[in-house]
């Protein structure tokens, strides 16, 4: 039983989709107008202004934090630089209850939510009020209230756990979907065509956010896939696609709120591929001279995505210098007193080094955290951070 | 009470759990209208609909990676992966997601409702590709249950444990055994604890450890053994990962001797955690080494299956020189 | 960096790519003739009898086995039954140097390039003539000599392994490439994404044959992928691709001479989708009644390969009844002397239960085999086949 | 002699093979022009080319896929995993296909000119996914050999044995010495034998075991020890698969104690595995326990990494009490 009802040809035609290319939607130039033809998008003045406030927080965020990272105060740090667009313009067009599943480089998103620079910098420092414990490396976010899952290092695994995810979501019927973020690299695993191979049969509720940012680590999107981008891979699915500028605000945040229109109303999963460009090193402990030229970055810096938003605000007269100088002013500073408080907070405690790794500590567990407090009195001055901790108990 | 095989238990396990809670589900490769190459879904999306219990696309880390996110969710999934042997390509999503979820979250998400049920295990003229028993690639993995049920009555009883349990639980059923063993099933929700290893038969001389499948080489072994005069006390580990310590620990205590038993290869096998703690836990109350009596250190064969496999006779040899030593 | 130069719209426009529906290439009819506009393949007439007995070979042969494991004389098998086409059609198409990796239902590859009866019997029975040493279960065919990949039971594994070995072919560049053979549900591992990518990226001479044969085992294709077919995914890794009837041996032969082209002289890997049905069960095990009606199986039994490829043959006057009595009488006959022959040899050797895991034996394997031995020695009546092989040794 | 750190080292090993052999080829994520991300492929792609060594697409089952299929074809594929946290996608490619090609053709094929490289094991503040050691999840796998180095000088003569042994290898390599080790490497190319364990320095009263990374802690808590009169025999196992039981066993018989360390959970980890098969050997010499000295089961910590790793107090202790018992 075939599905196929294509038409028949006599003769050997091989194609490879190039004649397809997926168009790029743009709405707003470099200089903050919009482009000719595109109709101006509806974003109130308030959400506009939430949207700004987070990029601009994500981007002072980053560069304090990995001033931070080289003054030697944090051992890691990636920054969103350049991707703010793409981040927080695709969260923005969500509602606030739909679940976020995100790579590592989508800080953007949970600023946009509300994750206050005191719950970044817990985590960052992984001191006793990290969500996670201090178990992960830093960047690592996760927040239940914000419906925004812990980061996972493994790659692309969270991609079919976003199609799980939205699939319960359909079941419960109460009308809200999930969106996952990934890079082009990413995209690669196994796991990135069994998420979207499994949203479109059982007609899921998802959406695939790439962030084709030009580069895994090292490796250009030229040596990770032949295809012009990810976005043709939609098709081999029968997928909606919509390739996107994602340097453009207001493009980003109108195909994802159509797209969430197609999961949640027609669940129609879709993939939405924003065209980017990861401006800063890939992490604090990447130097991407060695493989790519200063010029290039610099075509890129031109395309800012901040800046593009503010003159757009400017022209709305929705923003000005004053907003924008005490915005900054205000950011940085709280900045560096939220660092400063959660760097002298104490780390986690000694037994979160073996809660949760079941609901409850098993006993062969608990056996060997009871030898390794009795070790831990035994060498107190070796265990100078937890010597206190370790006293009392079996 | 009704006699069930343990395909029959363990469809009446998963429609007992469908029928108690909307939110379990169960899919995977042919689950579906089929019921499974097996027939242990059997019935099951006809009975709760197709949203409920459905075929997936042949990609196991995508059926792993769906259930992860299903079970961060809050749904209960029980996904199912044709066979043993096929679960490896989605290795990354249970040793790697499934297994560190809770912990790298600070408990903030979990997939505690996950289940993943595979057929395992040999005498079935497999051959390499369906013969396998992975139970110890899985029992390096913190954060995991591990279950493997020996008769009709425990797999009902420990599946439903499995699936309420809020972790996530392998359930590695014994395929030599789907039709051979056959027993009375309660027609109600029972749920055996995981972690507890069950004393089955009493001994003095000698302690026997082994699960699933190879129970029943042990109880013909055992057989030998007794009449030879060797009091022999037998331990079904049921729950591999966290393994019971005590129970066994106790018992060699006792006894002063111990044989485990499995399919899988000797070298990296569970045999070897269970005799490295027990070596350590009884030392001096050893009266002959740990004997391990498994699998060889191949891959599995085909046609040379029974000289491969640890069958009675070699539980029965490995007791008596135990007792010999 | 960004890879697209595509066209810039400014309309939030999604596709999913059903407009390009990939044609489907034929050339042969039903009744034998050809379809107008049909351009005549070059196929001389040693070779148009090479494929045609091959496929008759095949057919008796899945016959005569499948008869065989339904008396219990095996303990398993699969037949490629409605598929003859598909497989020897374009293994026809290669040289006969290059590499074959199959899924397991590719056995009229094997018939083409010459495996004996012997051969095949040899494997069925695992007994000591068979190359894998009764190790695997039937079907699980391999030869060296004929550059056939001896088959692996775990799905899709075969895929990135076939671009791998093409990639080495490309190398010693001998002008040779690998097909590699699977069915539509295996495309839907994470390993068949893999091997596209790469091969595509890295312009490796390999052909990926897809089987689109409706069914993996119960499963219908429409809750395997809701695309159409398997094709439209070589757009989304920039691959040539062309989609074929399945049961048009003409039309799969031609197809594979072109890809075989592209993949040689241009390092272009190709994908092609063989459209066809599974005639029979999955395999001995399966019984398709649970699953799909017997009208959806009539429907496609009109379509056999095989009595396509006679009409033609006919027309041609290349084939009569004659040669088909006889061509069928002297395969039935050599299948069950064959048959008899190989049940009746003595399986492999006892120490064929620890060779070939490593190069050499390990001692700790040694010591197994060792004491494996001695206990056969305590207990001869319990192993009568292996008994009098384990005399001897330590 | 040159001096070289341990990345020196493999990279001048890689350098030795591509130079030797055209057939040998390096790939990965980022090895290609940028030479890994820790640089051990680094100017390999200058010198031999693109063909010879690239850049993958992110996805590591393809690339063991890939490179199973080329080592099939008859060259020699080094490949490297990032981080051997990210081998799990791998898995099925390595167990089930790396493993048993050989075995399931009758050797008709095999791919035993595969190696596969990867970074293994914690102290770097790397969490649960940049820090794990998962010898022991392929220990279980006949068919693969797995060695690891402990110093610069190994690290190139038994990567050098491991490409050129006609079986398929893992070589994980302890990312955290890579610039803390620096020793003596010879030029040439040089090969040391896998499957042999190094007795590093003899000793009467008790075996200590381990290997890569560990191997430095063991030496800081034997000098401790030593210092309190306890003559230890140090032993670096050097090939975790197939294993060199015999130069372990005579050692425990002399000394009649062991202490095995593992950065690894403890539980299903490769020290339970030596203990089991030790105890056997050597039941009437030992005496006292095999104690086992490992990681905890937990996932990979952060923060408390210090607390959570066998380090040389907690393994001196273990010496102590062994020799106390
Ligand atoms: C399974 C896996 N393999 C490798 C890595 C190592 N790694 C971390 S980030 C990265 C590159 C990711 O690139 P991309 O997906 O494009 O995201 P970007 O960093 O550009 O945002 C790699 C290879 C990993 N974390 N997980
Ligand atoms: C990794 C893996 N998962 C599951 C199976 C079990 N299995 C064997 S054949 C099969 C169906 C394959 O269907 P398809 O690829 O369409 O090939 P066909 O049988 O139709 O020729 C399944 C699920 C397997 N062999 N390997
Ligand atoms: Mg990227
Ligand atoms: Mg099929």
């Amino acid at each position: 039983m075939t599905t196929t009802k294509s038409k028949v040809v006599y003769n050997p035609v091989f194609t490879d989709g190039a004649e397809f290319r997926i168009p790029t939607f743009k709405l707003l130039k470099q200089d903050g107008s919009l482009y000719k033809g595109a109709k101006a998008p509806e974003l109130d003045k308030d959400k506009a202004l939430r949207i700004y406030r987070a990029m601009v927080t994500t981007r002072i965020l980053d560069e304090r934090m990995l001033a931070a990272q080289r003054q030697g105060r944090l051992s890691f740090y990636m920054q969103c630089t350049g991707e703010e667009a793409a981040v927080i313009g695709s969260t923005a067009a969500l509602d606030d209850a739909d679940m976020i599943m995100a790579q590592y480089r989508e800080q953007g998103a949970l600023t946009y939510r509300g994750f206050s620079i005191d719950e970044f910098m817990n985590q960052l420092f992984g001191n006793e009020l990290d969500y996670g414990k201090g178990r992960q490396m830093p960047v690592h976010y996760g927040s239940r209230k914000l419906n925004y899952m812990t980061i996972s290092s493994p790659l692309a695994t969270q991609i079919p756990q976003a199609t799980g995810y939205a699939y319960g979501q359909k079941l419960a019927g109460e009308g809200h979907c999930t969106i996952t973020y990934f890079g082009e690299g990413a995209a690669s695993e196994g796991d990135f065509h069994a998420a979207l191979n499994m949203a479109a049969v059982h007609r899921v509720p998802v959406i695939f956010l790439c962030r084709n940012n030009g580069y895994a680590i090292s490796t250009p999107a030229t040596e990770q896939f032949a295809a012009d981008g990810v976005a043709p891979r939609a098709y081999g699915y029968k997928m909606d696609v919509i390739r996107v500028d994602g340097n453009d605000i207001l493009a980003v945040h109108e195909a994802t709120k159509e797209a969430r229109k197609l999961a949640v109303e027609h669940n129609r999963p879709v993939l939405i591929e924003t065209m980017t460009y990861r401006l800063a090193a890939h992490s604090s402990s990447d130097d991407p001279s060695g493989y790519r030229s200063k010029d290039e970055e610099a075509v890129w810096r031109e395309k800012d995505p901040i800046l593009r938003m503010r003159l757009w605000l400017e022209r709305k007269k929705w923003w000005g210098e004053d907003d924008e100088k005490q915005l900054q002013e205000n950011m940085r500073r709280e900045v560096l007193e939220t660092m400063k408080r959660a760097q002298k907070r104490p780390p986690p405690a000694l037994d979160t080094l073996v809660s949760d790794v079941y609901d409850e500590v098993p006993p062969g567990l608990a056996e060997q955290f009871d030898k390794l407090k009795a070790h831990i009195r035994r060498h107190p001055d070796e265990y100078p951070k937890t010597a206190e901790q370790a006293k009392g108990g079996a | 009470m009704p006699q069930m095989n343990m395909l029959q238990a363990i469809n009446n396990a998963l429609d007992t759990a469908m029928a108690a809670n909307e939110r379990v589900l169960c899919f995977g490769e042919d689950v579906g209208i089929f019921g499974g190459v097996f027939r242990a879904t059997s019935n099951l999306q006809q009975k709760y609909g197709k949203a409920r219990c459905f075929n997936t696309p042949l990609v196991e880390q995508g059926i792993v990676g769906f259930a992860n996110g299903l079970a961060a969710q809050g749904s209960v999934p029980v996904a199912e992966i044709q066979f043993a042997d096929y679960i490896f390509p989605a290795f990354d999503q249970i040793v790697n997601e499934s297994a560190k979820f809770r912990y790298r979250s600070g408990s903030l998400f979990d997939v505690g409702g996950l289940t993943i049920r595979a057929p395992y295990g040999g005498g079935i003229a497999g051959g390499l590709y369906h013969s396998q028993s992975p139970e110890a690639y899985f029992a390096h993995t913190p954060g995991l249950k591990i279950v493997v049920p020996r008769n009709p009555h425990q797999a009902k009883g420990l599946l439903l444990g499995a699936i309420h349990d809020p972790n996530p639980t392998l359930f590695f059923e014994p395929k030599r055994l789907y039709r051979a063993s056959v027993g009375e099933v309660p027609d109600e929700d029972y749920r055996l604890p995981l972690g507890e290893a069950e004393v089955i038969k009493e001994g003095t001389d000698i302690t026997v450890l082994g699960w699933g499948a190879q129970m029943e080489v042990i109880e013909h072994a055992v057989e030998r053994a007794e009449k030879e005069g060797i009091s022999c006390e037998v331990i079904d580990l049921r729950t591999i990962l966290p393994w019971d310590v005590e129970t066994v620990a106790k018992s060699v205590l006792k006894t002063g001797r111990l044989v485990v038993t499995h399919e899988a290869p000797l070298t990296g096998g569970f045999a070897g955690e269970i005799a490295a703690t027990i070596q350590e836990r009884c030392f001096l109350y050893l009266e002959s080494p740990i004997a391990r009596v498994t699998g060889m250190d191949t891959p599995f064969p085909l046609v040379l299956e029974k000289e491969h496999l640890p069958n009675h006779l070699k539980v029965y040899e490995a007791i008596r020189s135990s007792v010999d030593f």
